[in-house]
C-alpha cells in the first residue's frame, strides 16, 4: 500500500535565506541525529542492553526537526512532541550525552533517568518535552502559546504530532481554541505515513491530512516533510503569522519513517518496494545534493562531518555507559516541590 | 467577622491572589460573562477583563490542558470544572500531565495550577453528575487534594493552593457552595496538609471533609445526650494527610468512624483507614468503623438518593457500634 | 449578539410526501411537546415541586424531534441525544405519563426514577438516551450505527448533540470512525446559538457549524431547524443514503431555545430583540401557517389539538404525582444483571 | 496438559467465543493487520476478517464509546487497549456510559462488553505507561474487574467475561503475558467472584492477583525455610471480591500481607483491606501488613523502577513482621 507522498507536494521551493554556514550546520544536525538514532538502535538490540522502555527511532524525518530548528527563537519559543523526541531534542541543542545518558537510564540524563526515550525535557532551550501518551501533549502545546500571547513577548510554540495522533479529540479541541483566541501556535503533524503499524488511509476517513485541519478557520498546508527547505519555509511563514498575532496555521509534513515504529516492530506492513522509494527521498540525501549544487559541500566536507558526527556518538554512549544510575533516594525526589507538612 | 458564603470565600481567594500577581488566571466554562455556573466567579470578568478571567468552550481536554502547558510556562492557572465529574473526559491530562511531568523531566518544570470545582453527590443530578473524584486523585503522586468545609478554611487554603508550585486538587462540593461562615476581612493563607479539629471530644473520633463534617457535627450534638463526646476531626487536606492529628486522637478516643460520601470500596474512606490502621491497631478499643455511600450508582429519584448517603442517623449507630453501647 | 440563523438558510422546500394526517400528527406532537415542556417548568418552579435536578426544556426545536421522529423506522432505526431529552422522547412515542413520572423520580418513570430529566430512555423503541456528559453519547450513537451495519439491516441511528457539544474530541473521533467504516450514523447537531450562556461565536473558531463536519469525507449541510419540512428532507436523504450502505452524514439544524438553558439560567446574555425574533420563527407558528395554507388544519382543528394537548399532560402531571417513589430496596437493583457469588 | 503462553490462553478464548457466538467481535489498535501490540490477536483477523476484527484509529473515546453502544444494541465487543493507561483518554466513557446507562434506564440495557489490555509495571515504561488500574475501576458499581494471575485461570475467566451480561474490565499484567502454564484442550468456563488458593497453608495468608501471585508463591517457597507456611490467595477477581475465601483463611492463619503494585494510599490493597478489616479483626495476631510500590510516579531508570516495586524480599519482610520474627 503506497503511504508516502500520496499528497500532491507543492513544487516551488523558496529560498530559505540561512547562511551557508547555517546550512551546514543544518545538514550536519541531521547528519548527527541520523547516527545517534542508528547507533541507539544498536545499543537497544544489543545482550544486554542498557536501553529499556519503548524507543522510538527518528530516522527518515530529520528534516523537520531540523528545519524548525532553525527558525526557533530560543529563550522565547517553546517545542513540544510526542514520544519519537530524540530528533527535536538535539535538534534544539541538547547534549547527545544527555541524550544517550537518558536512554541508559542514568542520573546525568535530559531526565535525570526518569523520563527515558519518550520522555526528553530541556526546560532552558524551551523544549516542553517528549510525550508518550498520544495526543495528550497536544493541549500542552497550545497552552504554551498560550502563555507566549499572556506575557505578549512574540513566541511561539511548535507543536508535533504524527498522523496518528490527529485522531484523538485531543487535537481538534486544541485546534479550535488556538484559532479561537488565535494563539501562537503552529501545529505540526509529522505525517510519516503510518501510526506503528496502521497506515493514513486506513485510520482517516479523509486522506488529505492537511484537510483535518480545515474546520477551524486557520491556514492548513501540505508540505514535503523530506526537504528542509521546505519545512523552513512553510514554518518560517506560518511563525511569523503567529508573532504578529495572527493566530495559529496547521502543517502537514509528509515524510517517512525508515526504522520499525518502536524497537520490536517487524516491520511486516511494508514492502521493499515502499522503503526503496523512501530511500531515494531520504532527507539527508537531498540536501546533501543541494548543497553540494550550490558548492556549500563536496566530499571532504562531508567525509568530515561523518566523523564528527560519529566521535560524538561515540563519545555520548561512553559518557552514559560510564555515568551512575540515579540514587535510589532519586525515587522520592521531583514529586512534588518541597515535602508538605507530614507528607509521608 | 463578617458572615459570608463559602462561594464568596472561593472568590475572594482567587481575586485577592489575581490581584497579587499577574500569573494567575481563571479559565473555564461559564466562568465569565454567565459568572460562574454557581456564580462562585461573579464579577470578576469585569474586574480582571477577559485576558484574565477566559470562558471557554466545552472542550476540557483542550482547556485543562491548556492550562497545564501554560503552567509549564510560568503561569498559574485556576482551572474551574463546573463539577469534577466532567473531569473524566480529560482524566489523562490531571493523572499524567499534571501529575507526573515535573517527576518524567527530572523536575525541571513545575506546576503551579489549581482545578477546582463541584464534587460529590448534590441534589438529583443523577449518576453521572454525582462523582467522588476524591479518592481517584488523593491516590496518585505529584497531586495535592484540598476539600474544605467552612468558607473560613476555603479561603485560606485556595490561596495557599494558588501559590503552591504543585498541582492541587481543590474540591468544593456543590452541597456546601451556599453554606455561610465567618471570614475574616484581613487576608490571611492556612497550611496544606494540617487536618482542623472542628470539635473537641474524649470518646470517639469522627473522621470527615467538606459536606460530611456538618453532618458530624450534628451527630456529635446528639450524641451528647447519650453522654458521647465525639471529637470531629475536618481532615480539609486528603493529600497529603494529616496522619498525626488523626492517631493522635485515636490515642485518646481508642474508636474511630471515617464518614465520607465516597463508594465503600477503594473509596476515599477506604484510603485513608488503611493509612491509620497499623499505626493505630494498639490503641484501638473497637474496629475502626466507616459510615459512606451505599455500592450503587448515584440514582435521580430522591428518596433512593438520599437513602444511598450518609446520614446523621447512620453516623450515630456507627458511634454507637464502635461505643458498644 | 445575534445568534439565531446567522448563517445562510437553504430557501428551497422540497415536499416530504407525508399525507396530511401524518403532517397532522406532527403538528400535534410539536405542540405536544412544547405543552408538556412549559407544564414542567411551572412543575419545577412550584414550591415544594417534585421535580429536581437539572431539568432542560426543549422548547423552540421541536420541529427537529418531531421531523426525525416522522422519518424513523421504528424496530430498526436508534436515537440517541443528549440531556435535552424530552422532545425526542416523546416524538418518538413515549407515554407522557412516563416521562412525567420519571421527572417526579416515580418507580413508573421510563427509566423507574433512576435516570431523571436527562435520562429518557425508551429500549423498545431504539431510544438510547439522554446523556448527560456533554458529547460522551456521540461515540454510543456510532456504536448503535455500527451494531446496525454489523447486522446488516438497514437501520439508522440519529446522532443528536448541541452546538457545544462539538467542542468536545469525541464528536470528531465518532465523526471519523463513522466515515472511515462508512455506518449508517446520522450525526445531527441541533445548533441553537448558545451552549448554557456561551454563544457559538465564543466557542467555535469557525461559525458555520456544517465546517466542523469537513474533514471527514461525509457531506455536510446546514438545515433550517425550524421548519419540519426541511429536517424532514434532509434527514430523509441522509437515512436513504445510510441505508444504502452509503455512509454516514452530518446535519446541523439551526434552531432556537426559548427558554434558558436549565431552571436556573436567568438568562441575562439575551436580548428581548432576539427572542422576538426567535418567536417570530416558532417551528410551530411555521408549520401551523403551512397546514392552514394547505388546508390541512383550521381553527377548530387547531384547537381541538390544543384541548387534546392540554388533557394528556395534566393526565401526566396526576397520574406522576399519584405514582409512587421506588422501593428503597430498588436501590441495589440493576446494577449488574445478576448477583456474582459473593457480591455485595 | 498442553503447556501455552498467557497471551495464548487469551486468545483460545477470544477465538473459542467469537465461533460460539456471531454477536462477538473484537475491536482495538493494531488488533488485526498487526496481529496485536503484543500478539495476542494473532492470526484472529485471518481467521475471521475484518468484519469481526476491526483495526481502529488512536481513538479510545471513539471505539470504546462505539463498542459501548454497539453492546446496547445486542452485540459482544471485546476491546483492547494496547495499555490500560490509555484507557484514561476515554475514562469517561468507562466511567459513566458503561457503569452507568443499565442503571440509569432503569436495567433496560445491558451492558455485555469486555474492555481487555495490559496492566500495571512492566519494563522501564514509565510514568504515563505503567499505570495501575485495579483500584480505580474495581471502585465503581456497574463493573465487573478480573485480574488473572495463569494462562489456565485467564482462558476460563475470559470465557465467562465474554459470555457475561455486564461490563468486564479484565486486566493482563504485560510481564504475565508471556509466561507459560498447563491449559488443557477441552473448552472450561470459571466463574467470576471466586478466589483460587495457589498454595495452601497453616502460618499467614498472602493476598495477590495477576502479576504479584508468582512473586508470592515465589517468597512462600523461601518462607518455608524458616518454617513459615504461607497460604497464597490469588483473588483473579478484584469486584465482586470473594471476601469469604479471604476471610476463612484468616481464621485459620491469623495473619495476612497483601501484595499489590498499586499506591499504597487508596490503592486496590488499600480497597481489599478496608473489605475485610472488620470481618478479621477479632481473628488477627497482628495489624493486616501491606506490600506495594512507593508512593512516587513510576520511573524510568532501571534500579529505580526495580526499587518502587514490591518484591521477595519486600514480601518476606513483611511476612516476618506480622509473624514476629
Ligand atoms: C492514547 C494512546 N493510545 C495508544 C498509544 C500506543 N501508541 C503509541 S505510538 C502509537 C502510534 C502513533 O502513531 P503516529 O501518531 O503516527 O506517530 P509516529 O509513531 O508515526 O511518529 C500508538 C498507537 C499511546 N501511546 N497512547
Ligand atoms: C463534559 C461536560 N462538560 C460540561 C457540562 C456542563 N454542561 C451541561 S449542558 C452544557 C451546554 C451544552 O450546550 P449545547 O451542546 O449547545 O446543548 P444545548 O444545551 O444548547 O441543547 C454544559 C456546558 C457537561 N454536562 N459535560
Ligand atoms: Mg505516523
Ligand atoms: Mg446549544
Amino acid at each position: 500500500m503506497a503511504v508516502v507522498n500520496q499528497v500532491q507536494q507543492p513544487t516551488d521551493l523558496p529560498e530559505t535565506s540561512l547562511s551557508p554556514q547555517e546550512t551546514r550546520n543544518c545538514l550536519r544536525m541531521m547528519m548527527l541525529i541520523r547516527r545517534f538514532e542508528e547507533r541507539t538502535y544498536r545499543e537497544y538490540t544489543k545482550p544486554g542492553h542498557h536501553i529499556g522502555g519503548f524507543c522510538h527511532l527518528y530516522s527518515g524525518q530529520e528534516a523537520v526537526a531540523v528545519g524548525l530548528a532553525a527558525i526557533y527563537h530560543q529563550g522565547k519559543d517553546y517545542l513540544i512532541n510526542g514520544y519519537r523526541d530524540h530528533g527535536h531534542a538535539l535538534a534544539l541543542g541538547m547534549e547527545p550525552r544527555a541524550a544517550m545518558a537518558e536512554l541508559f537510564g542514568r542520573a546525568t540524563g535530559c531526565s535525570k533517568g526518569k523520563g527515558g526515550s519518550m520522555h526528553f525535557f530541556q526546560a532552558q532551550l524551551g523544549n516542553l518535552g517528549g510525550h508518550g501518551i498520544v495526543g495528550g501533549h497536544i493541549p500542552l502545546g497550545t497552552g504554551a502559546a498560550f502563555a507566549c500571547s499572556y506575557k505578549k513577548n512574540a513566541g511561539v510554540c511548535f507543536t508535533l504530532f504524527g498522523d496518528g495522533a490527529l485522531n484523538q479529540g485531543a487535537f481538534n479541541e486544541s485546534m479550535n481554541l488556538a484559532s479561537l483566541w488565535k494563539l501562537p501556535c503552529i501545529f505540526i503533524c509529522e505525517n510519516n505515513g503510518v501510526a506503528m503499524g496502521t497506515q493514513v488511509v486506513r485510520s482517516s476517513a479523509e486522506n488529505d491530512l492537511a484537510k483535518r485541519g480545515s474546520a477551524y478557520a486557520m491556514p492548513c498546508k501540505n508540505v514535503d516533510g523530506n526537504d528542509i527547505d521546505a519545512v523552513i519555509s512553510a514554518a518560517r511563514e506560518a511563525a511569523d503569522r503567529a508573532r504578529a498575532g495572527n493566530g495559529p496555521s496547521y502543517l502537514v509534513m509528509n515524510t517517512y519513517r525508515f526504522r520499525g515504529h518502536s524497537m520490536s516492530d517487524p516491520l511486516q506492513y511494508r514492502t521493499k518496494d515502499e522503503l526503496e522509494r523512501a530511500r531515494q527521498n531520504d532527507p539527508i540525501l537531498i540536501y546533501e545534493k543541494r548543497l553540494r549544487s550550490r558548492g556549500i559541500i563536496d566530499d571532504a566536507a562531508l567525509q568530515q562531518i561523518e566523523h564528527e558526527v560519529a566521535d560524538i556518538v561515540n563519545d555520548a554512549v561512553l559518557f552514559a555507559e560510564n555515568s551512575p544510575y540515579p540514587d535510589l533516594s532519586e525515587l522520592y525526589t521531583n514529586v512534588l516541590s518541597e515535602t508538605y507538612p507530614l507528607q509521608k | 467577622m463578617p458572615v459570608i458564603p463559602f462561594k464568596q470565600a472561593i472568590r475572594q481567594a482567587m481575586v485577592e491572589e489575581m490581584e497579587r500577581d499577574e500569573s494567575v488566571f481563571l479559565i473555564g466554562e461559564e466562568v465569565g460573562e454567565y459568572n460562574g455556573a454557581y456564580k462562585v466567579s461573579e464579577g470578576m470578568l469585569a474586574r480582571f477583563g477577559p485576558r484574565r478571567v477566559l470562558d471557554t468552550p466545552i472542550s476540557e481536554t483542550g482547556f485543562a490542558g491548556l492550562a497545564i502547558g501554560a503552567a509549564m510556562c510560568g503561569l498559574r492557572p485556576i482551572v474551574e470544572f463546573m463539577s469534577w465529574s466532567f473531569s473524566f473526559v480529560c482524566f489523562d491530562q490531571l493523572m499524567n500531565n499534571a501529575a507526573n511531568i515535573r517527576y518524567m523531566s527530572g523536575g525541571q518544570f513545575k506546576l503551579p495550577i489549581v482545578f477546582r470545582g463541584g464534587n460529590g453527590i448534590a441534589h438529583q443530578l443523577a449518576a453521572t453528575h454525582s462523582h467522588r473524584v476524591d479518592a481517584l486523585y488523593a491516590r496518585v503522586p505529584g497531586l495535592i487534594v484540598v476539600a474544605p468545609s467552612t468558607p473560613y478554611d476555603a479561603r485560606g487554603l485556595l490561596k495557599t493552593s494558588i501559590r503552591s508550585d504543585d498541582p492541587v486538587i481543590f474540591l468544593e462540593s456543590e452541597i456546601v457552595l451556599n453554606e455561610t461562615g465567618e471570614v475574616p476581612d484581613a487576608e490571611y493563607t492556612l497550611p496544606l496538609g494540617v487536618a482542623d479539629i472542628k470539635r473537641p471530644g474524649s470518646t470517639v473520633t469522627l473522621i470527615c471533609w467538606s459536606k460530611m463534617v456538618k453532618l458530624c457535627l450534628n451527630a456529635a450534638a446528639e450524641l451528647e445526650a447519650d453522654n458521647i463526646h465525639a471529637e470531629v476531626i475536618d481532615l480539609r487536606t486528603l493529600r497529603p494527610l494529616d496522619e498525626q492529628t488523626i492517631l493522635e486522637s485515636i490515642r485518646k478516643t481508642h474508636r474511630a468512624v471515617i464518614v465520607d460520601e465516597d463508594w465503600p470500596y477503594c473509596g476515599m474512606g477506604a484510603g485513608i483507614m488503611t493509612r491509620i490502621y497499623k499505626k493505630a491497631f494498639d490503641h484501638l478499643d473497637a474496629p475502626i468503623a466507616r459510615v459512606c455511600s451505599e455500592d450503587t450508582p448515584v440514582p435521580y429519584s430522591h428518596p433512593l438518593e438520599h437513602a444511598m448517603q450518609p446520614s446523621v442517623e447512620k453516623v450515630i449507630a456507627a458511634v454507637k457500634e464502635v461505643c458498644y453501647v
